[in-house]
């Protein structure tokens, strides 16, 4: 599902994520961890294109659309509706003036999704907020009005509605408690079991990470030092950075 | 986890003025130091001296005269770079004053929170009740007319917009870590204002006195458009365009160079104010 | 003898309520407290600063109440290190740990600013730098140096690695346990309570829900908030994280404040739990024997 | 519930059918619109108005007699002949007959008696102009008499702008509703802070009759701004402006639809000096101050809008004097100065001086003056005041100069040298604090002269003139302001009368097709 | 909710009380005794004493304020020293009229400022941008009282587009009398079907309406433009753009409501100033609203009239305000909970 090769992503010259491979494909779930300002925030943004004012060069691609070189309009296309961003701060990445439900419905609508009867549309809601396990009640909701681990699994179920197959998430459970991390991760798992969804995390937390990820990408100053199969790397570093990070844990 | 982000309010302005990217702002800049020259060098810029020729009439814009003479035959330009002077000063003495009196109200209010910030915040919305123009006249009624009055009476109703500006910083600024560390340590509170809150505050307040200046220069006009002002024969803009006025249609120099004055001498602070918010933050602004 | 302690304090701000008629004593060998986010430890803190007056309940400083004790030894007595914020952005570092030097009436501030910066293993030649041209962790090293300045015996540390870098957080973590003050430690990190505290209280909803020996406690909860919290700690190579009943947000209202995220919660959780002795802890749950039989089942 | 906004106004249907439209082609169904730059009407009572509204209550009211400032007398009007005898203490008016209120009632001595004694006693406005009137008698329904306690021309009393109309006082409506005079006009609509404050309409029995080319509506329509009254002008939407700046009349006289006309007022500005107190006392100081004013730039920033003045008393009033115009002279002035102890090479003399906030005329001879004065080295610390604030430190000899400006409410010059001349132990308009035994007794003169002996009172006048202008120097008198009036160019018949200031008498005027 | 609205009550009472007790301190500090304003130039000292008498002048400071706060309650809020009339009765006249001049400047400001403020929040630092800004600082920068002469000249004098100045054209009167319901004639006109009466103001009205606009639409496009270009700086325009929507969409489905928080607010500031300003304005086109009044009061020093146009803007501001907090409420859900 996500294909990237050569990717290098510069702010004003200065390389800030340096990707020379990385590949996540249905059903697996890939992980990026390394630490603050090392360029996995970047990486990822640059996936669908949401970065600003940078230069990047290389070959992405995502759902079979070349991000680099697609219009604007295909990029919208798929942004969203295949492919999903999960951010870090459960709140305020939603409008704070619009209630959850009327969120969805616009994105539903802006992608065809469930068009037609509104029955269809309504259902589709329905179904997606229950796979997360929220209320539907959420729908009628403020953003200030709910829990962050339910702002959480609502930007997930943003996903499983615009039938996303592809779900990035950029450090989507560190704003969060451990209690309710585990579950936003719990939800996250399912779906990767249940819906074959292809799962790219970033985190900086490699015992989070060790417990889900499939494959694991150690960046540190913007440039891949590791990556490999997570029990690999997380039991056999290879990069002396990578070991640091692990006799960092507790 | 992101490392802690440094909020506008503290970026010190001395850090972040070389690499203002706005050109408003710069444009504004440059405009501002071309009228303070302008001002401090009137006498010797000036064609003429400032003095009644009456005999010789009002005469339109010429190679003598470039932007004409008015009815008592004074020339116009030279009036204009004159006028500068009070204009400025006007607008420098307002500002001082009332940034003074607001930020130190509006800091005491911000730190010390409570029930002094209550009723300090109340006087200052009974003073945000008069519209700035209403209250200077009343006042302007009250002492006679002159540009002494003016300052005070704009400097009356320009203070509490520092007091709430200053408030709500010096309050934000207050629960910082920074400053529960120094009570922690035991600093005495005016020391902390003075030390930590104040000068963590003063970052928007100096952006707003920009933006303010050409409010000030414009409602110092108004009232002495309104005759409320400054006073013949002291050069003054408002009061230049005043007399211009109802020669408009006949003398129209008369009224609307100083007029042209006001307007670039109010967009040059604008533009720079503007400028200084939109690169400090977009959002810092007058209400609060 | 303790030197702080806080006898049945209600906190809050603008009259609402957040920490609820709380007791507790800063022991001997460290004192852990965690709990949720928004639980009120921040607030606790505070108020053993002397930063917040409780709305009710006293702060104990020795046999004094706080308000009327002698500032001047207080503030000597007891330190806080807050996050790296905790530094006035516009004063050079050597200022503000020169400042700290200063309220005590060294006439000699300046001259053992390099001193102090060394003792937490910073160049002192970094003294003349502005906060944001440091590193977090160098930054966290002056917040502590200037907190060491009044010598202080007991230090109030609020979550004093968060921001950081986990490889940077070991070290200043490292530096903390090797200081020789008692501290008040906040995190949400249950390895870091458990080395540098021999006690710890688990804050829930503005309450102490429980507290205890902190390896016990995390070895074998009793309150079913603490078994949760422990279990969804994600570790290395383990099993994927439990999430235990969900995480809605808390209404108000009387009973136990846990019983909506509780998997065991029984009729008598509309009750509110008082704190009571359980196997050597204290406990406010009405099932504290049935968790603590679940408990060990996945001991650390 | 709604009211209709000119209540009391005549609503017309709007198809053309009303009354207006079956008028003769020839009638003059045109609407008068006057263009004051203030409020109309402040006080619709006649005995007690005082202010704007005269331009309004002059067409409405009429009182036994007009001043013709042509002649310099008094000509008839609701009293078709007077005498008077006991030197000036007995006077018999012949009222006109058959005039009628607009109340319906009948204008005949009695009713005239009522009013004068209503607006003697409700002591408002200028009902003082009335105080040497001791007793009035109607002898018949055509004969007022009036005994006065002392000699006082009392036929120009009687053509006073303010407190001498005759009015049936039983119908005086002070919310102007209704009008009780018996004037031409009476009032159609009052709309208090409305731009077309004042509507009047023709009264149909007026007594003079109308002819079709007369106008017989009239509205004013308040208009603050020279320059907007000036473009409304243009455009034939105003039909007359009361002022116009020298310039805009200038280009008025040039504009083809517009018409000018220009008269001398009896206002005249005075630059009174403190006779009592300060530097000022000091004759010489006065004097040099009176030769330091530059009449002559004065008059040519003014351009039209005032004119040298000669003399107290303005041209067109008894007491006028043609040969007394100042002339300026520094050399002179510093010499004076030098004696005095001060000028260029002696200490600086700081002299204080009130006028009024918001006259640009006044404004100009302060400018002129203060940069006159700094050649001599006198620093000239000019305040311009509202007329109370400037009032009440003249009354207690606050400053060095005061510049007002004087005009008298009924034409006579008598009213200067009475009001500002007279010595006064607590000074109300005797702001130059001159208090000179000799001027006193010839102003006691003055009343009885007018009323016997018209050419020894001009020799009178003329004389204190001197005396106060030249040997006390107790004031100086610029320039006599000058009515710059403009019309649109179908109006005829316009005569500008000083005495009535702003006044247009509309039943004068007719449309020229 | 309800807790909030009681509190903001209290708050704009108290306000009220300062502003009154501001209001008559300023006013007995005037130099100049008002009853000499009253009783007219060359008044006689008998009428002056009667002036002093029925004004109150002669009492003790004290005593005159708790009678002039218990006058203004009772709905009598003085007799105006230069029109005779009632203060209140004069007020009631002028202001629907300054309501009607305000009311259309800052519809013009809004329709106009909102849509160039998202306009440039669009196409940030593009060319609509640069535009925008130039042009909104141009029109706040602006003195009023000039701009107004010269718009008069240009576009009623010299191109006769619209009239020179009235509120409508008073023939009207008689052919087509308006019935007066609220005293705003607009809005009067509108009700009663008077369309002779509508058109004519209207096109009276654009005039003055754009010169008093001018201020309210170049800070409203400031504040819109700014605060639009932070919410699309949010986090949660991050997660629309990566749900697919447009620029142009974020901005206006989801960054306008809440950005329209603050803008409300200012609309609140700058309406009472824009019916300060406006008293420059309403000289110049013979507008028949408060800055007339006003500006009259202020020349003969009438004492009562100035107080009560004081008192009357800082009601419409404290009132203004108070309904901004209560609309903030619906456009953004957050400050509700306040
Ligand atoms: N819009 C931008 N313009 C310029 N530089 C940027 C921009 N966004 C990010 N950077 C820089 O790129 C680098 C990588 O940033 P990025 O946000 O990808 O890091 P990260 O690994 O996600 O860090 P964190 O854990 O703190 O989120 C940083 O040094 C940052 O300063
Ligand atoms: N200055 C304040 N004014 C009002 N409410 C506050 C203030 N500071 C904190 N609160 C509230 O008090 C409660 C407890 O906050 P506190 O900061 O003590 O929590 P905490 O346990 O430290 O959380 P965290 O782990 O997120 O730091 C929260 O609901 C918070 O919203
Ligand atoms: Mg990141
Ligand atoms: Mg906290």
């Amino acid at each position: 599902m996500i294909e990237v090769r050569d990717l290098q992503v510069r702010y004003a010259g200065r390389l800030v994520a340096g990707v020379p491979e990385l590949d996540v494909g249905a059903g697996e779930c890939v992980a990026i961890v390394g630490e603050s300002g090392s360029g996995k925030s970047t990486t990822l943004l640059s996936l669908l294109g949401l970065t600003e004012n940078a230069d990047i060069s290389g070959h992405v691609r995502v759902c079979g659309v070349d991000v680099l070189t697609a219009s604007p309009r295909r990029l919208r296309e798929i942004r969203g509706a295949r492919a999903a961003l999960v951010m870090q701060s459960p709140q305020s990445a939603l409008s704070p003036a619009t209630r959850l439900g009327v969120l969805m419905r616009r994105a539903l609508r802006l992608h065809g999704v469930g068009s037609g009867k509104d029955g269809r549309l309504d259902e589709i809601m329905a179904e997606s907020v229950a796979a997360v396990m929220l209320d539907r009640a959420i729908l009628r909701r403020y953003p200030h009005e709910i829990s962050g681990g339910q702002a959480q699994r609502f930007a997930i179920a943003l996903a499983i509605a615009l039938g996303a197959e592809v779900i990035l998430a950029d450090e989507p459970t560190s704003a969060l408690d451990v209690t309710v991390q585990a579950e936003v991760v719990g939800v996250l798992r399912r779906l990767r079991e249940e819906r074959d969804l292809a799962l790219l995390l970033v985190s900086h937390d490699l015992a989070l990470v060790s417990t889900i990820a499939d494959r694991v990408l150690v960046m540190k100053d913007g440039e891949v030092v590791e990556s490999g199969p997570a029990a690999r790397v997380l039991t056999e570093p290879s990069h002396p950075y990578t070991r640091e990070l692990l006799e960092a844990l507790p | 986890m992101t490392s802690p982000q440094e909020t506008t309010a503290e970026v010190p302005l001395r850090r972040l003025l070389p690499r203002v990217p706005d050109r408003f702002a710069a444009l504004g800049a440059v405009l501002i130091v071309l009228i303070v020259l302008a001002a401090i060098m009137a006498p010797w810029l000036a064609p003429y001296p400032d003095e009644p020729r009456p005999l010789e009439g009002s005469l339109p814009p010429g190679a003598a005269h470039w932007f004409g003479t008015d009815q008592l035959g004074r020339d116009v330009l030279t009036r204009i770079l004159y006028g500068a002077r009070t204009s400025l000063s006007i607008a420098v003495s307002v500002l001082a004053v009332s940034a003074l009196a607001g930020v130190t109200l509006g800091v005491v209010a911000g730190y010390a929170g409570g029930w002094v910030r209550d009723a300090i915040m109340r006087v200052t919305d009974v003073f945000l009740a008069f519209p700035a123009l209403l209250l200077s006249l009343a006042l302007a009624v009250v002492l006679p007319p002159s540009v002494t009055t003016v300052i005070l009476a704009i400097a009356v109703t320009w203070w509490p917009w520092y007091t709430r500006l200053a408030a709500s910083v010096a309050a934000s600024i207050a629960t910082r870590p920074y400053v529960d560390a120094a009570r922690c340590l035991g600093v005495p509170a005016p020391l902390i204002v003075w030390r930590h809150v104040l000068p963590n505050s003063l970052t928007p307040v100096l952006v707003q006195m920009s933006l303010d200046a050409g409010g000030v220069i414009l409602t110092a006009a108004a009232l002495s458009y309104l005759g409320l002002g400054a006073q013949e024969p002291t050069a003054e803009w408002g009061l230049m365009v005043q007399q211009g006025q109802t020669l408009f249609t006949t003398n129209w120099w008369i009224g609307t160079f100083p007029g042209l004055a006001i307007l670039v001498t109010a967009f040059a602070f604008n533009m720079l104010g503007e400028g200084l918010r939109n690169a400090l933050d977009p959002r810092a602004r007058k209400v609060t | 003898m303790t030197m702080l302690r806080a006898e049945r304090v209600t906190l809050g701000y603008a009259g609402r309520a957040v920490v609820h008629d709380v007791s507790l004593d800063i022991t001997a060998g460290g004192v852990g407290l965690i709990g949720e986010s928004g639980s009120g430890k921040t607030t606790l803190a505070r108020a053993f600063l002397g930063l917040l007056t409780p709305i009710s309940g006293n702060i104990w400083y020795g046999d004094q109440i706080l308000k009327k004790a002698d500032m001047r030894k207080f503030r000597k007595d007891v330190q806080p290190v807050f996050q790296a914020e905790a530094l006035d952005p516009r004063m050079r570092v050597g200022a503000s740990v020169a400042e700290a030097l200063a309220v005590r009436g060294s006439r000699t501030a300046r001259a053992r600013v390099p001193e102090l910066l060394e003792q937490v293993g910073l160049d002192p030649g970094l003294a003349t730098s502005r906060p944001h041209q440091l590193s977090g962790g160098q930054r966290q090293r002056v917040v502590i140096a200037r907190a060491l300045a009044a010598g202080p015996r007991l230090l109030i540390l609020d979550e004093p690695t968060s921001a950081l870098d986990v490889t940077v957080q070991a070290r200043i973590l490292d530096l903390i346990a090797s200081l020789d003050t008692e501290r008040l430690l906040i995190t949400h990190n249950l390895a870091v309570v458990e080395r540098l505290c021999r006690t710890s209280h688990v804050l829930f909803a503005g309450r102490v829900v429980e507290s205890g020996p902190t390896r016990d406690l995390l070895a074998n909860p009793a309150h079913p908030y603490t078994l949760a919290l422990r279990d969804a700690v994600p570790k290395l190579g383990g099993p994927p994280p439990q999430a235990r009943g969900v995480t809605e947000a808390v209404p108000a209202g009387t009973g136990c404040p846990f019983r909506f995220r509780c998997p065991l919660a029984a009729p008598e959780c509309e009750r509110p739990p008082a704190l009571r002795e359980v196997r050597g802890r204290q406990v406010a749950c009405h099932r504290a024997e049935d968790v603590l039989a679940t408990g060990p089942g996945s001991a650390p | 519930g709604g009211q209709v906004r000119g209540a009391g106004g005549t609503p017309q249907p709007a198809d053309g059918t009303g009354p207006a439209a079956r008028q003769t082609a020839k009638a003059n169904d045109s609407t008068f619109v006057y263009a004051p730059n203030l409020d109309v009407v402040t006080d619709w009572d006649p005995a007690t108005s005082y202010s704007n509204e005269i331009v309004a209550l002059s067409n409405i009211y009429e009182g036994l007699t007009r001043y013709n400032f042509q002649t310099r007398e008094a000509e008839p009007r609701l009293a078709t002949e007077w005498t008077s005898a006991d030197g000036g203490k007995e006077w018999t008016f012949k009222l006109r007959q058959g005039v009628k209120f607009h109340s319906g009632a009948t204008m005949d001595a009695a009713a005239a008696k009522k009013a004068i004694e209503r607006t003697i006693r409700k002591k408002g406005g200028a009902a003082y102009i009335w105080d040497p009137v001791d007793r009035i008698e109607a002898v018949d329904a055509t004969t007022l008499k009036f005994t006065l306690k002392r000699a006082a021309p009392l036929d120009l009393v009687a053509s006073s702008g303010y407190a001498a109309y005759i009015y049936d006082v039983d119908a005086v409506d002070a919310d102007g509703k209704t009008t009780a005079g018996t004037g031409p006009y009476t009032i159609d609509s009052w709309q208090k802070g409305k731009e077309t404050e004042l509507t009047l309409k023709a009264f149909e029995d007026y007594w003079g009759g109308w002819t079709p080319e007369q106008y017989r509506k009239v509205s004013f329509r308040v208009t603050p701004e020279i320059t907007t009254a000036w473009q409304l002008l243009q455009k034939g939407e105003v039909n007359f402006v009361q002022r116009l700046n020298p310039q805009l009349f200038e280009q008025a006289g040039m504009t083809d639809n517009v018409r000018t006309a220009r008269s001398p007022s009896f206002q005249n500005l005075l630059v009174l000096f403190n006779t009592a107190a300060g530097p000022t006392k000091d004759v010489r100081i006065r004097q040099a101050l009176q030769l330091a004013i530059d009449y002559d730039g004065l008059a040519a920033a003014l351009k039209g809008s005032g004119s040298k003045a000669s003399g107290m008393v303005p041209e067109g009033l008894l007491g006028h004097v043609s040969d007394m115009e100042p002339k300026p002279d520094l050399g002179r002035a510093q010499e004076l100065l030098a004696e005095a102890g001060y000028g260029p090479d002696n200490p600086e003399l700081r002299l204080s001086l009130t006028y009024a906030q918001g006259d640009e005329d006044q404004k100009m001879l302060v400018t002129l003056l203060s940069s006159a004065l700094k050649k001599l080295n006198i620093t000239l610390q000019a305040k311009p005041m509202t007329w109370s604030a400037q009032w009440d430190q003249g009354k207690q000899q606050g400053q060095d100069i005061f510049v007002m400006y004087w005009y008298p409410d009924y034409p006579d010059a008598y009213s200067w040298f009475l009001n500002v001349f007279k010595s006064e132990d607590e000074p109300r308009f005797n702001l130059s604090y001159l208090k000179d035994r000799e001027i006193d007794a010839a102003i006691e003169k003055l009343p009885e002269l007018m009323a016997t002996d018209a050419l020894k009172a001009d020799d009178a006048f003329k004389d204190l003139q001197k005396k106060i202008i030249e040997e006390q120097a107790a004031v100086a008198v610029p320039y006599v302001q000058t009515y710059q009036r403009a019309l649109t160019a179908d109006v005829k018949g316009y005569v500008d009368n000083p005495a009535y200031p702003n006044v247009v008498f509309f039943y004068d005027l007719q449309r020229a097709r | 909710m309800l807790r909030y609205l009681a509190r903001r009550l209290g708050q704009a009472l108290l306000v009220v009380a300062g502003v009154v007790v501001l209001t008559f301190t300023v006013m007995r500090l005037v130099p100049g005794d008002p009853a000499v304003a009253f009783a007219g130039p060359k008044a006689t000292p008998e009428e002056l004493d009667a002036a002093r008498e029925r004004f109150g002048l002669d009492d003790p400071l004290p005593v005159q304020l708790v009678a002039y706060v218990r006058d203004l309650v009772t709905g009598d809020w003085g007799v105006s020293l230069h029109t005779r009339q009632p203060v209140r009765d004069d007020l009631y006249l002028a202001f629907p009229a300054s309501l009607e001049l305000v009311g259309a400047a800052l519809l013009i400001a809004v329709v106009v400022g909102i849509p160039i403020g998202v306009l440039a929040a669009r196409y940030k630092t593009k060319f609509p941008d640069f535009g925008v800004r130039f042009g909104s600082m141009l029109a706040v920068s602006v003195p009023v009282f000039w701009l107004a002469l010269a718009l008069q000249l240009l576009l009623a004098g010299r191109l006769d587009w619209f009239p020179v100045a009235g509120e409508y054209d008073s023939s009207l009167d008689t052919t087509s009398p308006l019935t007066l319901w609220t005293n705003i004639t607009v809005v009067d006109a509108l009700i009663t079907g008077n369309w002779p009466i509508l058109t004519s103001t209207l096109h009276h009205l654009v005039l003055p309406a754009l010169v008093v606009a001018a201020y309210p639409t170049g800070v409203i496009a400031q504040m819109t433009r700014a605060t639009l270009i932070e919410e699309s700086g949010q986090d949660h325009a991050r997660l629309e753009r990566a749900l697919g929507f447009g620029e142009t969409s974020i901005l206006t489905k989801f960054a306008l409501r809440p950005a329209l928080s603050p803008v409300l607010a200012l609309i609140a500031l700058v309406f009472a100033y824009s019916i300060v300003n406006g008293f420059l304005v309403e000289a110049i086109f013979n507008w028949p609203g408060l800055g007339s009044y006003a500006a009259e009061a202020i020349r003969s020093r009438d004492t009562p009239a100035i107080a009560g146009v004081t008192l009357l803007v800082a009601l419409v501001y404290v009132l203004a305000n108070l309904v901004v907090d209560v609309l903030q409420g619906f456009l953004d859900p957050r400050a509700r909970t306040r």
